[in-house]
């Protein structure tokens, strides 16, 4: 395989990585009766989320970009 | 854990809307506001009319809509029962008051500087800065300046951040001190309770044990802490007389 | 300002002409009112607005911004849905329109975008708390995750994969842009290789963004679906509303954006009447669709309404909300009969289609407006009493500005870069 | 955390630095920053708690005050206060704010401009404001004491002021209870010999006629709101049954077990049906009726008592079969007609059987419009109720038990308010429920007033008259009327009155808008040579009229002694002050013994002082006043304190109030006082009335002032019936739980709680003429008999619990000096009348008109 064609997957699995661990770093969906279902269990959870969003799209970018 | 309850006797209430003054002098609420409500409904058509009384708190629902939708989490419920506001995360999108059914969450409208402006009283009068040191209001509770509870957050108190979401809190502030929140602790007829419902002998768990009760919209299933013994649940007939000036 | 090199780009790009310059002077008027407006309330406090507390205040604590921000997402929709569906199936005849319909749905995000930042009590802390605390429970999490974060930077993505090869052509010719071109371009050799491999890129995007797009529609229909304590919203058929009348206003606004570039341009080779044709016929689907939907809820509504329902659609048939509600269907239903119209008697007109167009975005700001207001004046569940709202001079100064800045950004978008696809041989 | 010192407050935003600001926004701080201009920080400040008394109503609750550095921030009840125990009402809560009212008036005003328009005013010095006052009540004095009038709206210090000052000065004084329910009190002095108006024995009642009674809005009888909804809820509880008289539902809210909707002013004929009832199916106490009133007493051919040669009144004794003076028969015949010395007699109840004949309920319920069902249902009610015979033990004094009574108190300000209070005493009196456990009473010990004995002979005196018209040929009872002082001013010659006041001291009163014919003040006080006005803020008749403004502190001083007691304990507390007085504002205690001083009557025998050392019963004891010394007000009070065998006024402070014990029995249930009923005969019949009726129209009264001296309460049209019809609904006015008076819109915190003034309608009329509810609507009052008509503006506010010919009207609000008064609407007192036709027969106010209403 490709240099390209393996960061690119790499992306789009860290990407998704970030998006699902992140996800159960968040502030638990059932709980709402104690104080610390308002936060999220890992600080900047939904930043992460979101960062795990943008490198999964930024790897079309750098896959469209690579030179082989 | 203490688990709060407040129970409303509606065979004794006035209406005579003391609670609501209570709060807002506690809270130091802005014109307009109040965390506590008291509906005064006419029912039927002259001359065989009903009129009733109905006091509204923040219903502090265990299964509330408003921690639900909060995007933030800066609407949250204790494990005490109390669902509060911290002010310091709160971004201001309003989500928990289109979710609530019971229109109990207030938004700071006004900047605090203003919040008092339908007042028509000067605060900044200089001879009376000269007393008051400039505190606005003149009665500010210095309770609202502390964070509350084992989180550690600022959740009591009305009126001083620009554009956050605020309601009824119990009195968070008095009840962490050993007092019941100022509604009831004002009511001239003894028509508001409050206490630990998880201690079964509790004042409070005895009588809501030995009176017929209901909560509010109980068919949505937001399960209230706001406990309602005597009268009825207001009715699609009942008719709001006598409302306050509530619109900033 | 022209220079000789300038003159060299295609579709005016790099020319100011004075129709431009007083378009953009009349947009950046517009905005500079919406910055006005902001200030103010800024000044005031959210007190500025018609917007009101619900419950004992008697108002309305979402209106008109929140509207805005339903519209706009919903405009972009259609945008990068029919950008999507023309490089799936390659449907050549609307090439024309690609680019202009991916810009769109950008622009249409970032404004969506900013009207949810002008609702917030406490926008910066908004942008910090967000991603800070975010809570998946919240409908909320999934606007501000996919459709403003995810979604739009999805869109941007395509739009930059699918303009390296104009980017490219640019490039080769010298002109003031040219360093700009040449970094947007980054190494586009247009080899049959990289045209494959642009392919591949471009059809998994399309794949991707399209059910992110229903995902994010839909979240946004469950910010008002799943409220169970306000009648008029607790409804299944929210989410699927939400997409269908997203795409009928997107759809009208790339006819018009169309129509527009056509004629500024003078490109109707470019995009030609077959490519309207196929949004025509694109819209009015999608206006029957909504139409349906539309006397679906309203039968289930009137059928056995409970007291609170009929309130409120007492209120939306026949009480103050009546002439928004039957003015918006009836400019949902006027360009659905011309629509058919004109598929029936073959007979397409561009005038027409941007008639219906720009009838169907009024009807879908209306429509918005009705599902974001009445069921917060009309619809408490303890007696308050009917309440009202209407906004403030300062909701549509930054509604007026918001629309101002799309139009600012689009406008320079097309001094900047061909809003049509570069054919062979263009540049 | 920055350390500051106590009492310094921390800026908010402007000490901020950029890195704090890099951090406030990244950790969502960043428009946290408060925009209050100041914070407090709480661990920097001292907080405690002192005691002092509400000022704002009437009863006078007991308050916990918070304070933050010395600075209330809170107002709360003093738990154990027998009236309040541990609560306020919304007013007791709201008046913190005007603790820091910016609005009151700040320093002594003398006025710059001309009067009759809004002041112009320069600020004074305490001294030049005091001496311009004291040279000209001093010049008036001279001349004629009684030419200096002082006029209180409100006193919570009667023994300083009232008594006191006026006594000090010589000069004439001028109340307000002819606004307030004196109608009721002259009636009851005069039936029962009680100073009140009707409650009954509350916690023990098991039916109560609330007879216009704003059960969740107002006071009544002795007491503000707080404690009589306390002790009726208990009642409830033990069965207690609620009979609401009322045109409007409202003010009974969900516990009224009847609604009887009557029609305005017809009290007195449903009284009179009442009375027909019970005596038509048997409900008469005897042994109460002819042992402790006047029902036995021979009344000859002539309307009045047979007397023997010492004067006494006869009865008949129906063991010997002649008339014997009272108290001398085995057995007094209660009814029956009898041939004394020739002339045939009957009983007084004779008399009043056959008066009541003809008033059955089919005849009261034309003139109330309510059905004579309902009359006929509650007279039974009643009367079965009330258990005739039977007696009940109250710490061990075995005492009669009726547990039936009426609560009724400012219903009596109406045209025929007098002989309706007279008729509705009558009600209980039959069924022997005055006195008795769970029965009627006006007071909570039967001490009799100074006015049941001058009742017995009223008189009636040639002119010229005084400018009250005090013993006059019009108002033989006269409860001293502002009213028909303004009319004097204005007409002097036609009340046969040579002298008007020159100098007036309004204290705490604004007649301008508080007193029903607002016309009539404007027109009357131009008069004045010189007003003072002792004022909290600028009310409008000191804005209007007053030369000079002195500001008085509202809570935040001393003052008292104040009852505490509940009907059933004993107590007593004193005002204290929270906070120093508002900027220049100072107790009236002081300004009062200031103005002696400086008047020349604060020393000496005869002086405020030693009339103060008597009011508080000082005199002659260790603790007396120095009558050659200007005490402290707190002195003053001290000294008290150590009179009631306490430490002092540092009891006070500790400890709120001072509760003494339950109320004996023996003193609080007439049939077991010593002697009974304190001693005085409950007077069925009025002899004295018809005596006072015949010198009147000797000396050439007209028929509108002695028509309602009769001896039994006698029905007639009240004068505004004869307005034209179109004037179609009569216009009553009612409190607001959230107001006291005018004076409480001055806070804005009571005025957001109750909202502006509203023209209350029946909905179904109200939408039969076209009006929606918030419509503004013209009001126009109709004087039937001079023809003028008076107008406002409002809001109509459509009801369903309201009769369809009355509209009603909170009588708050009409305030334009204080801004935070403003905008809120009229007061109905702009379109009332006053004089003759609008007032009771005791120089009372009425507050009923007939009105028309429309859209403009």
């Amino acid at each position: 395989m490709k240099r390209s064609t393996i960061v690119t997957w790499t992306m789009i699995a860290v990407g998704v990585v970030l998006m699902v661990v992140s996800y159960f770093f968040l502030a638990t969906p059932w709980c709402n009766t104690a104080v610390e279902c308002s936060n999220p269990r890992v600080p900047f959870a939904p930043a992460i989320f979101v960062l795990g969003v943008l490198i999964a799209f930024s790897s079309a970018v750098y896959y469209a970009v690579a030179k082989d | 854990m203490a688990r709060y309850k407040m129970v409303v006797d509606l065979d004794r209430c006035q209406g005579c809307r003391a609670c609501m003054e209570a709060c807002k002098v506690e809270n130091n609420t802005p014109a307009g506001v109040f965390w506590m409500y008291v509906f005064r409904f006419e029912q039927g058509e002259f001359p065989d009319t009903s009129i009733s009384f109905l006091p509204r708190p923040c219903q502090h629902c265990n299964n509330a809509p408003c921690v639900k939708v909060c995007p933030t989490g800066a609407r949250y419920k204790r494990e005490d029962g109390l669902v509060l506001t911290d002010f310091e995360r709160c971004i201001g999108c309003r989500y928990c008051e289109v979710a609530c059914p019971y229109g109990v969450n207030y938004f700071n409208w006004r900047k605090p500087d203003h919040a008092f402006d339908d007042y028509k009283m000067d605060f900044s009068d200089p001879d009376l800065v000269a007393f008051t040191g400039g505190v606005v209001p003149p009665y500010r509770n210095p309770d609202h300046d502390v964070k509350h509870g084992p989180e550690g957050r600022l959740t009591s108190g009305s009126g001083h951040f620009k554009g956050v979401m605020e309601k009824c809190t119990f009195c968070v502030h008095r009840v962490e001190k050993g007092l019941v929140p100022a509604c009831v602790d004002t009511c001239p007829v003894g028509a508001l309770r409050f206490g630990d419902a998880e201690d079964e002998n509790s004042p409070i768990s005895v009588f809501i044990r030995e009176h017929e009760s209901f909560q509010l919209l109980e068919e949505l299933g937001t399960d209230p802490s706001v406990i309602y013994v005597g009268g009825a649940p207001p009715s699609t007939e009942s008719r709001e007389i006598e409302r306050p000036m509530t619109r900033v | 300002m022209t220079t000789a090199t300038d003159t060299q780009l295609p579709q005016g790009i790099g020319r100011l002409s004075r129709g431009w310059i007083a378009f953009f002077l009349g947009a950046a008027v517009l905005f500079a009112f919406g910055i006005v407006g902001y200030i103010y309330e800024q000044g005031q406090g959210m007190v500025a607005t018609g917007m009101r507390d619900l419950g004992a205040m008697q108002g309305a604590t979402w209106g008109l911004y929140i509207a805005m921000v339903v519209y706009f997402i919903g405009v972009s929709f259609a945008g990068v849905t029919v950008a999507a569906l023309i490089r799936l199936f390659d449907i050549e005849k609307l090439k024309g329109v690609a680019r202009m319909a991916e810009v769109l749905t950008i622009v249409a995000l970032v404004l969506g975008a900013l009207a949810i930042l002008v609702d917030l009590g406490q926008p910066l802390r908004g942008i910090v708390n967000l991603f800070r605390y975010g809570r998946p429970q919240s409908p909320f999490f999934g606007t501000f995750s996919l459709v403003v974060s995810g979604y739009l930077f999805a869109s941007l993505v395509y739009l930059y994969v699918t303009s390296r090869p104009d980017a490219a052509r640019l490039a080769q010719r010298p002109s003031r842009l040219q360093g700009l071109y040449r970094w947007i371009a980054a190494g586009w050799e247009d080899t049959p290789e990289q045209r494959a491999k642009d392919r591949r890129v471009t059809f998994w995007l399309a794949i991707t963004i399209l059910p992110l797009l229903v995902v994010a529609h839909s979240t946004l229909g469950f910010v008002f679906g799943l409220q169970v304590g306000r009648p008029g919203w607790f409804s299944t058929l929210q989410a699927p509303a939400f997409v269908t009348l997203a795409g009928v206003s997107g759809i009208g606004h790339i006819i018009v954006l169309a129509a527009i570039v056509a004629t500024v341009l003078k490109a109707k080779d470019r995009i030609r009447l077959d490519a309207f044709i196929w949004l025509g016929r694109f819209l009015m689907v999608l206006l029957f669709v909504y139409l349906y939907f539309t006397i679906v809820e309203l039968l289930t509504t009137m059928y056995q309404p409970t007291e609170h329902e009929k309130v409120l659609s007492d209120a939306l048939l026949r009480g103050e909300y009546a002439w928004i509600f039957w003015g918006s269907l009836a400019g949902l239903a006027i360009p659905a009969l011309m629509l058919a119209w004109m598929a029936l008697t073959r007979h397409w007109r561009v005038s027409w289609l941007v008639v219906a167009s720009i009838l169907v975005n009024l009807a879908a700001i209306g429509k918005r407006y009705l599902i974001v207001v009445p069921s917060q004046t009309h619809g408490q569940l303890l007696p308050y009493g009917i309440g009202s709202y209407s906004p403030s001079w300062v909701e549509y100064a930054v509604v007026i500005g918001l629309f101002g800045l799309g139009a600012l950004a689009i406008g320079a978008f097309m001094k900047l870069f061909p809003i049509i696809e570069l054919e062979e041989g263009e540049a | 955390m920055v350390a500051v010192t106590r009492r310094s407050f921390l800026k908010g935003s402007a000490a901020v630095g950029g890195g704090v600001l890099a951090s406030d926004f990244l950790f969502g701080g960043l428009e946290t920053l408060r925009k209050t201009n100041k914070v407090l920080l709480a661990d920097q400040l001292t907080e405690d708690y002192v005691h002092t008394t509400c000022w704002i109503g009437k009863q006078d609750c007991g308050m916990r005050v918070r304070r933050i550095d010395g600075r209330p921030v809170k107002l709360e009840g003093l738990a154990g206060h027998p009236r309040n125990d541990g609560t306020l009402c919304p007013k007791g809560q709201a008046q913190i704010i005007s603790f820091y009212d910016p609005n009151r008036v700040k320093t002594p005003l003398i006025r710059t401009n001309a009067k009759g328009e809004p002041g112009a005013w320069r600020r004074a010095s305490w001294d030049e404001a005091l001496d311009l006052v004291a040279t000209k009540v001093k010049e008036v004095l001279e001349e004629d004491p009684k030419l200096v009038l002082w006029q209180k709206g409100r006193s919570k210090a009667k023994d300083f002021y009232d008594d006191a000052f006026v006594k000090a000065l010589g000069c004439s004084k001028l109340g307000h209870g002819a606004y307030c329910s004196d109608t009721g009190y002259r009636a009851v002095e005069y039936t029962v010999g009680l100073h009140g108006v009707l409650h009954p024995d509350l916690l023990n009642a098991q039916y109560v006629l609330s007879w216009g009674w704003n059960i969740t809005n107002a006071g009544g009888n002795k007491f503000c709101w707080i404690t009589w909804p306390r002790q009726m809820l208990d009642a409830m509880e033990n069965g207690l049954k609620i009979v609401h008289i009322d045109p409007r539902l409202r003010p009974a809210g969900p516990f009224a077990d009847r609604w009887v909707p009557i029609r305005p002013a017809t009290d007195l004929a449903f009284a009179l049906a009442l009375i027909h009832e019970l005596i038509a199916q048997g409900y008469v106490d005897r042994p109460y009726l002819t042992t402790y009133t006047n029902a036995p007493y021979l009344v000859g051919p002539d309307g009045l008592f047979l007397r023997d040669e010492e004067d006494t009144p006869l009865v008949w004794d129906e063991t010997t079969r002649r008339a014997v003076p009272v108290g001398t028969a085995d057995s007094p015949a209660l009814e029956g007609t009898y041939t004394v010395d020739g002339a045939e007699a009957k009983t007084a109840f004779e008399l009043l059987k056959e008066h009541v004949a003809s008033y059955t309920p089919e005849w009261a319920s034309e003139i109330c419009g309510i059905e004579a069902e309902q009359i006929r249902r509650i007279a039974t009610e009643f009367g079965e109720h009330a258990r005739i015979g039977s007696t009940v033990v109250v710490d061990g004094v075995e005492v009669p038990y009726r547990p039936v009574g009426i609560m009724a108190y400012h219903m009596a300000q109406q045209e025929l308010g007098f002989q309706a209070l007279r008729a509705m005493c009558i009600v209980p009196m039959l069924v022997g429920a005055w006195g008795a456990v769970g029965g009627q009473t006006a007071d909570f010990t039967w001490k009799v007033d100074k006015n049941y004995a001058a009742f017995e002979e009223l008189k009636v005196e040639e002119p010229p008259y005084d400018f009250t018209l005090k013993n006059s040929k019009f108002f033989p009872i006269n409860s001293g009327f502002p009213g028909i002082v303004a009319k004097v001013m204005q007409d002097p010659e036609r009340y046969e009155v040579d002298k008007l006041p020159k100098v007036m001291i309004l204290h705490h009163v604004n007649p301008v808008v508080s007193f029903a014919s607002q016309p009539d003040f404007l027109e009357a006080y131009k008069k004045l040579e010189f007003v003072a006005a002792i004022t909290p803020w600028m009310s409008e008749t000191a804005d209007l009229f007053a030369d000079v403004v002195l500001p008085c502190a509202t809570i935040e001083k001393y003052e008292g002694p104040i009852s505490a007691t509940d009907g059933y304990i004993d107590a007593v507390t004193l005002r204290l002050p929270p906070m120093e007085p508002l900027l220049e504002s100072r107790g009236e205690i002081d300004i009062y013994m200031d103005l002696s001083e400086r008047i020349g009557v604060l020393y000496g025998e005869g002086g405020y002082l030693s009339v103060v050392n008597e009011g508080l019963g000082l005199t002659e004891t260790e603790f007396a006043l120095s009558l050659e010394e200007k005490p402290t007000v707190r002195e003053i009070f001290d000294r008290w304190s150590k009179a009631q065998g306490l430490e002092g006024i540092s009891y006070f402070e500790q400890n709120g109030v001072l509760v003494k014990g339950a109320i004996s029995p023996t003193k609080r249930y007439g049939y077991v006082t010593d002697p009974p009923f304190g001693g005085a005969v409950h007077r069925l019949y009025g002899e004295s009335l018809l005596k006072a009726q015949r010198m009147q129209q000797e000396m050439g009264a007209d028929l509108i002032y002695w028509q309602d001296y009769t001896p039994l309460p006698t029905w007639r049209e009240p004068t505004m019936w004869s307005s034209p019809a179109d004037y179609e609904f009569t216009l009553i006015t009612y409190k607001l739980v959230e107001h006291k008076q005018s004076r409480t819109t001055t806070v804005p915190l009571l005025a957001e709680l109750s909202g502006p003034q509203r023209l209350e309608m029946n909905a179904t009329v109200g939408r039969a003429k076209g009006f929606e509810d918030g419509d503004e609507v013209v009001v126009e009052s109709h004087n039937a008999l001079t023809g003028e008509t008076r107008r406002l503006k409002t809001r109509i506010r459509l009801i369903e619990g309201i009769r369809p010919d009355v509209v009603g009207m909170p009588h708050h609000f009409g305030m334009w000096s204080h801004p935070s008064s403003q905008g809120l609407g009229p007061t109905p007192n702009e379109i009332f009348y006053t004089g003759e036709g609008y007032m009771g027969a005791t120089a009372d106010a009425s507050f009923h008109v007939r009105v028309r209403v429309f859209k403009e």
